[in-house]
């Protein structure tokens, strides 16, 4: 039986081999320019959650560009360095380790899923690398980061208690709802925004009275809305997955809950492609959004603009937090004085960024101060009720 | 067969033993001699061959293609997790305690699924792993659900006075050395044993080795409970290396890691498995050198995986180690 | 309450529809190659992405690009077929699943190179709710309802009456006697790729308009949810994938309304699994395939 | 006990849905003797092989091995503890595994008092091994396959490896060894080698047996007794030769 085997199979194998021994080490011999700023960006970017990696990688891609095109900080061109973590744990980690091990960078961004993140935490940690979190929402990031332990993990996202408190509270106070139905995404980003919903609705005096939550790439919603509309619920309680959104939008119309039964949360309800999609569905929906692509700021749109001539696509939210966190680094930098990393973790601690939606600044808890955007869909148009700050109440260690 | 080669030997130089040795030098320095990052790709390595070893021993050598290995290392991560979160036990308890529950998850689940037939067993098996990650989303007050468990303790040990963590990459890295290097002794000690004979019997011919008075049902059954112990095991190492783990490490792709692994090394084999774990966490990091094109690169490799490999690396191994053994 | 589930059941039934056509492919490649094809969900993906792009790109009507859809994936499953599947013939079980889940990758992954990974929303079709026994449907489902019931009988019609359909009948039997007989193995395995393909990619076209979301990875859940399906359905059996895709289909409905609808994506690989429990081979005989 | 038949078969009955395959079969053999069991195609033999030995269940009937109830027993149980062995006409050897090997398996299960006690590798298990491995050489040696006994089985003829078969069955020191048409398609060489081989297990080893076979030269020369099925019935039972002369088994053959 081994005798068939040929000389070919035999070299193949042997050359597969020597490639899979030897390429890990080659990309450290390339040697790195002087004078660039290394910055890794972990994101999934292949199989199903390359949906959400792909906006993260554009938005970084355009930022690191623009602040290049300008000269650089301080000089200084930064380099981007992506690393696929397909969403899992372990492809997270292998490519933060690579990305800080091989590629030697000085500063890490990601990832968008969080369990990814957090097993990312401590390896930026044992490295002494800072890492940049821009999309992921499970509140342990940041209950473990500063003050709470990994030093070098920044979040510049919003939390979802924040979000939670503010969208309950316009809901029943502006609007009056008392009667909400649940209907989020069955993941932490999803569950935990629930939890916090549940936390402050009693204060305003308002039920829940069912409580579904959908798997990643649900598109049959129709069992549950018509649950929904029976129950007699007046809104529907929705942190969703932004792609999500049109589907279970357009299946509210074909049951006829548009107009009857009102979307309240976060999952981009107010892009003008998702109220395209369902009009009548999307019409005095509330939103509480970290950006929308219809903030008035000339910076913001200037954004938008850019984007949709560089790719062809309108920039969602994470192609946003991506693009807004690269610049809010290079801030950082210069304000350090250089590419220190002991000195630019230092420098975001204090940092006094102008984002295109206000002011930012970190907590003991490295958790960026962000305002949370409160918004309603008014005949077709995303219309702004207001901004909100809070700080966030850490649980005692 | 190896009788009737040591006839026709030549007498060139026996290499076996050097290599052997530098293997184990390699083995043991890889630390020092790589960066970190390949310390990490070999933890990598290790904790997925400990799951590929017991899905070896049910594919390779009893002949039944399983999906469940994810099921049983999430369980075992579970476990070993949240015994680690809750009570602060010692490593070597949280191991044992994977291992152990994930094999007493594999009996009840074992029983009704080995009464069915290849595709109907791969699929029930498969149904294993996508309930277990249900399990763990909505069982809430113990999984705590979508929000994972996170920050769990570096593991470590406490044997009466002495006591000591394992903190860095490299002491972890030598934890799982030993942990993958005692596993393969064990996969090797039951290969070798009768048992390991009666297992390839049911492989080769099921209806034979059952008139024989091979309890065949029986060997099936402990044989999925050993892959299970094996795989929780892995679990252990997984969790406190990773410090996370979610519902969704019940998935699809961890099952078809190992069995990529399991075929791609060489089903059947243990010299397989070890090199498989190698090849696959090689390929997988070598491939990152290409970022977007990485998975159609990965899927085109399966495929002359299939095509070109249809043992796995196995011949090619037992062909180089005969060819450095001076035999032709 | 009865109406209430009166109307689950139609929602099931719609459901069920969609999963019926995308299975039938799976089963019926299943059938001549004895192999799972884990792949299949991504010529469904394909076929919703070659409408997509005929409608955004090409500025094409809906029904212009269901044809678009079609030819596209043929076009993919017949390159698939020739380099892949008929080497398949006779492979050993794992064989098929390492192969089948690497032209996965390949796909998926191929479409997120061309079109980049984010997700894409899917404009056109009927989607107007339509009222009908007073149920408000959207008219594509009621579509999607005719079309499955007319491939239904057509691949009823093919297998009984043409040769092609009577020749995958026999290598679905028993491939060496068919070696024997003289019928071109290779060319039935390939034809029946090819049209397993291009039903799921017609499945993938007629649900984007009330799926909406276009990504690479879509492909992935539908192929989740036709496994049980085929394994229900008797390996192989045309009619029994219809009844399973249909159970299955109410099932999810049912436990959608009245346990959660986090469990929907269980209720799959639960039923089948306490199924296999009271019969080991299926609700259909797998003797009678096709 | 000596009185005793060594398997006795009461009443065995099968149907698959309509068909009855075996109707209330009863059948005995004694200790050290040959039997025969023949029929035409379809009778039921092979049928009723299989619910004597395990492979299936019977609808109704009791089997008795050396006195003890062995109805509802399993297949391998039935040979692990009985030691009533059973041949198949197909399946004959594991082809991937050496010869040596071959015989090695069919007698583990007979050496080890327990399921566990394969797991282990201690010294124990090694003479135990060993022992078989002897065993296993001077059967190889009897049954004139010593010059191929490295070799994988499934490169042997047809006859060899029904020979390989036959001392596999040995290997457990059997009580009554049941087998199904074994000079199917081997060449007449090896059919004296089998006859005897089957004469030596018979007189020697003191093995009973009940064979289904066809080729009616070889079980006029080495049955003692003969039973013939037809359409699922006992059909008549004596001796070889007065089978042979029997009207009604003609008939029965040239299809009535």
């Amino acid at each position: 039986m081994k005798h068939t085997l040929s000389r070919r199979a035999l070299c193949i194998s042997t050359a597969i081999l020597s490639l899979a021994v030897t390429v890990p080490g080659l990309s450290s011999i390339a040697l790195a320019a002087d004078g660039t700023i290394k910055l890794g960006l972990v994101a999934p970017m292949s199989g199903p959650n390359a949906r959400y990696g792909a906006f993260s990688m554009r938005g970084a891609e355009l930022a690191v560009k623009e602040i290049n095109d300008a000269g650089g900080i301080d000089g200084l061109q930064i380099e981007l360095y992506s690393a696929d973590s397909q969403g899992t744990p372990v492809e997270g980690v292998s490519a933060t380790r690579r990305l800080i091990d091989e590629d030697e960078v000085d500063y890490v961004i990601g990832d968008v899923s969080s369990s990814v993140t957090l097993a990312m935490q401590p390896v930026a940690e044992d490295a002494g690398v800072l890492l940049l979190n821009a999309a992921s929402s499970n509140p342990k990031i940041t209950y473990a980061a500063g003050v709470g332990g990994f030093k070098w993990t920044y979040r510049n996202y919003p939390t979802d208690e924040n979000r939670a408190f503010v969208v309950a509270k316009y809901a029943a106070e502006q609007r009056g709802f008392t009667k909400f139905a649940v209907l989020s995404v069955d993941s932490d980003y999803g569950r935990s925004a629930i939890e916090f919903t549940k936390k402050y609705l009693p204060e305003f005096k308002g039920e829940i009275l069912t409580e579904d939550y959908y798997k990643e790439g649900e598109v049959d919603f129709r069992s549950v809305l018509a649950k929904i509309r029976d129950s007699g619920a007046q809104a529907i309680i929705m942190y969703g997955l932004a792609d999500t959104t049109p589907i279970i939008a357009r299946q509210m119309v074909e049951l006829g809950l548009a107009g009857k039964v009102t979307l309240v949360g976060n999952g981009e309800f107010n892009t003008e492609k998702t109220i395209k999609s369902a009009p009548t569905a999307l019409e005095g929906a509330v939103e509480a959004a970290a950006w929308l692509p219809a903030w008035d700021s000339p910076e913001s749109k200037a954004f938008v603009e850019k984007f949709t001539t560089t790719y062809d696509e309108a920039p969602n939210n994470h192609a946003y937090v991506h693009w807004d966190t690269v610049h809010l680094l290079a801030q950082a930098i210069h304000e350090a004085g250089g590419n220190d990393r002991e000195k630019v973790r230092e420098a975001l601690s204090k940092i006094k960024y102008k984002s295109p939606v206000g002011e930012v600044t970190f907590d003991d808890h490295n958790q960026a101060r962000l305002p949370m955007i409160l918004l309603q869909i008014e005949s077709g148009k995303p219309s702004i009720k207001g901004a909100y700050t809070a700080e966030i109440e850490y649980p005692a260690q | 067969m190896s009788l009737a080669k040591a006839a026709q030997q030549e007498h060139r130089r026996d290499l076996r033993i050097p290599l052997a040795a530098i293997l184990v030098v390699v083995a043991l320095a890889a630390p020092f001699i790589g960066s970190r990052y390949v310390t990490h790709s070999l933890i990598i390595a290790l904790i997925f061959m400990l799951p590929a070893h017991g899905l070896n021993l049910l594919v390779g050598y009893t002949g039944l293609l399983s999906l469940a290995q994810a099921a049983f290392f999430g369980i075992g991560a579970y476990t070993a997790g949240l015994l680690a979160v809750n009570y602060g036990t010692p490593f070597y308890m949280n191991a044992a305690a994977a291992g152990l529950l994930a094999g007493a998850c594999a009996l009840p689940l074992g029983v009704p699924a080995l009464r069915l037939r290849a595709t109907s067993f791969v699929m029930c098996t498969l149904g294993f792993v996508i309930i277990g990650q249900a399990i763990a989303k909505n069982w809430i007050s113990v999984t705590r659900g979508d929000m994972g468990l996170s920050a769990i303790p570096k593991p470590h040990f406490a044997l009466g006075p002495l006591s000591f963590t394992v903190s860095g990459t490299t002491s972890f890295y030598y934890m799982a050395l030993a942990i993958g290097a005692l596993s393969t002794l064990a996969v090797w000690m039951i290969v070798r044993s009768p048992a390991g004979r009666n297992m390839i019997a049911i492989r080769e011919n099921e209806t034979l080795a059952e008139s024989l008075g091979v309890p065949t049902w029986r060997y099936k059954l402990i044989v999925f409970i050993i892959s299970a112990i094996f795989a929780g095991v892995g679990g252990s190492l997984y969790v406190h290396y990773l410090t996370v783990v979610s519902p969704l490490t019940f998935q699809m792709y961890y099952s078809t890691t190992m069995l990529i692994i399991v075929l791609g090394g060489g089903a059947g084999t243990i010299s397989g498995v070890v090199f498989g774990s190698l090849l696959f966490v090689g390929l997988t990091e070598a491939l990152r050198i290409t970022p977007e094109l990485r998975m159609v690169a990965y899927g085109l490799c399966l495929l002359v995986l299939v095509f070109w490999f249809k043992k796995g690396f196995a011949p090619v191994i037992n062909r180089f180690w005969d060819t450095i053994g001076g035999t032709k | 309450m009865f109406s209430t589930i009166i109307e689950q059941i139609v929602n099931g039934i719609v459901t069920g529809s969609v999963y019926a056509i995308v299975a039938v492919g799976m089963t019926m490649i299943f059938g001549v190659l004895r192999a799972i094809n884990f792949a299949h969900g991504e010529y469904y993906m394909l076929g919703t992405f070659g409408a997509w792009f005929a409608v955004d790109y090409l500025g094409l009507s809906y029904e212009a690009s269901i044809i678009v859809g079609l030819l596209s994936t043929i076009v993919v499953a017949y390159v698939v077929g020739r380099l892949v599947m008929q080497r398949m013939v006779g492979a050993p079980a794992e064989a098929g699943v390492l192969a089948t889940l690497g032209i996965a990758l390949v796909l998926q992954n191929t479409v997120i190179l061309v079109f980049g990974g984010g997700y894409k929303f899917f404009s056109g079709g009927y989607i107007e709710p339509l009222s009908v026994l007073g149920f408000s449907l959207a008219g594509q489902r009621i579509l999607i309802l005719v079309v499955c019931l007319l491939v239904f009988i057509g691949l009823e019609l093919m297998v009984t009456y043409s040769r092609m359909g009577k020749s995958m009948r026999a290598v679905s039997q028993n491939v060496e006697c068919c070696e024997v007989v003289g019928i071109d193995v290779p060319k039935v395995v390939l034809h029946t790729f090819i049209l397993g393909a291009a039903l799921a990619a017609l499945s993938g076209v007629l649900t984007a308009p009330v799926n909406v979301s276009v990504y690479g990875g879509m492909g992935e859940l539908i192929t989740f949810k036709t496994l049980p399906i085929i394994i229900m359905g008797g390996l192989g059996n045309v009619r029994g994938t219809f009844f399973a895709a249909m159970i299955l289909g109410i099932a999810e409905s049912l436990v959608a309304t009245y346990v959660g609808l986090q469990f929907r994506d269980t209720v799959g690989f639960a039923t089948l699994i306490l199924m296999l429990m009271w019969r080991p081979y299926g609700l259909f005989s797998t003797q009678a395939r096709f | 006990m000596t009185g005793l038949p060594i398997l006795e078969i009461k009443k065995i009955s099968k149907s698959y849905g309509a068909v009855k395959a075996v109707n209330n079969v009863s059948l005995h053999v004694d200790r050290g003797e040959i039997a025969g069991l023949i029929g035409p195609n379809g009778s039921g033999k092979s049928t009723f092989f299989d619910c004597s030995t395990g492979l299936q269940k019977p609808d109704s009937g009791t089997v008795k091995l050396d006195g003890q109830d062995i109805t509802g027993w399993s297949l391998n149980r039935i040979a692990r503890e009985g030691r009533m062995l059973r041949s198949f006409q197909k399946t004959v050897v594991f082809k991937a595994l050496d010869v040596e090997e071959n015989l090695v398996i069919a007698g583990q299960m007979f050496t080890f008092p327990s399921l566990l006690s394969t797991f282990g590798i201690g010294r124990m298990s090694k003479q135990r091994i060993s022992g078989l491995r002897d065993r296993a050489r001077e059967l190889i040696k009897m049954a004139g396959l010593w010059d191929v006994r490295h070799q994988p089985a499934g490169n042997l003829s047809g006859g060899q490896q029904k020979l390989i078969q036959f001392a596999s069955m040995l290997m457990p020191e059997p009580k009554i060894i049941l087998l199904d048409e074994p000079m199917a398609g081997i060449n007449p060489k090896i059919i004296e080698r089998v006859i005897e081989t089957i004469l030596y297990a018979n007189k020697s080893l003191g093995v009973s047996f009940l064979v289904i076979e066809h080729n009616i030269d070889v079980v006029t020369s080495i049955c003692q007794r003969v039973v013939v099925l037809d359409q699922g019935r006992k059909l008549v039972e004596g001796l070889p030769h007065d089978i042979v002369q029997d009207q009604r088994v003609r008939e029965a053959y040239l299809g009535g």
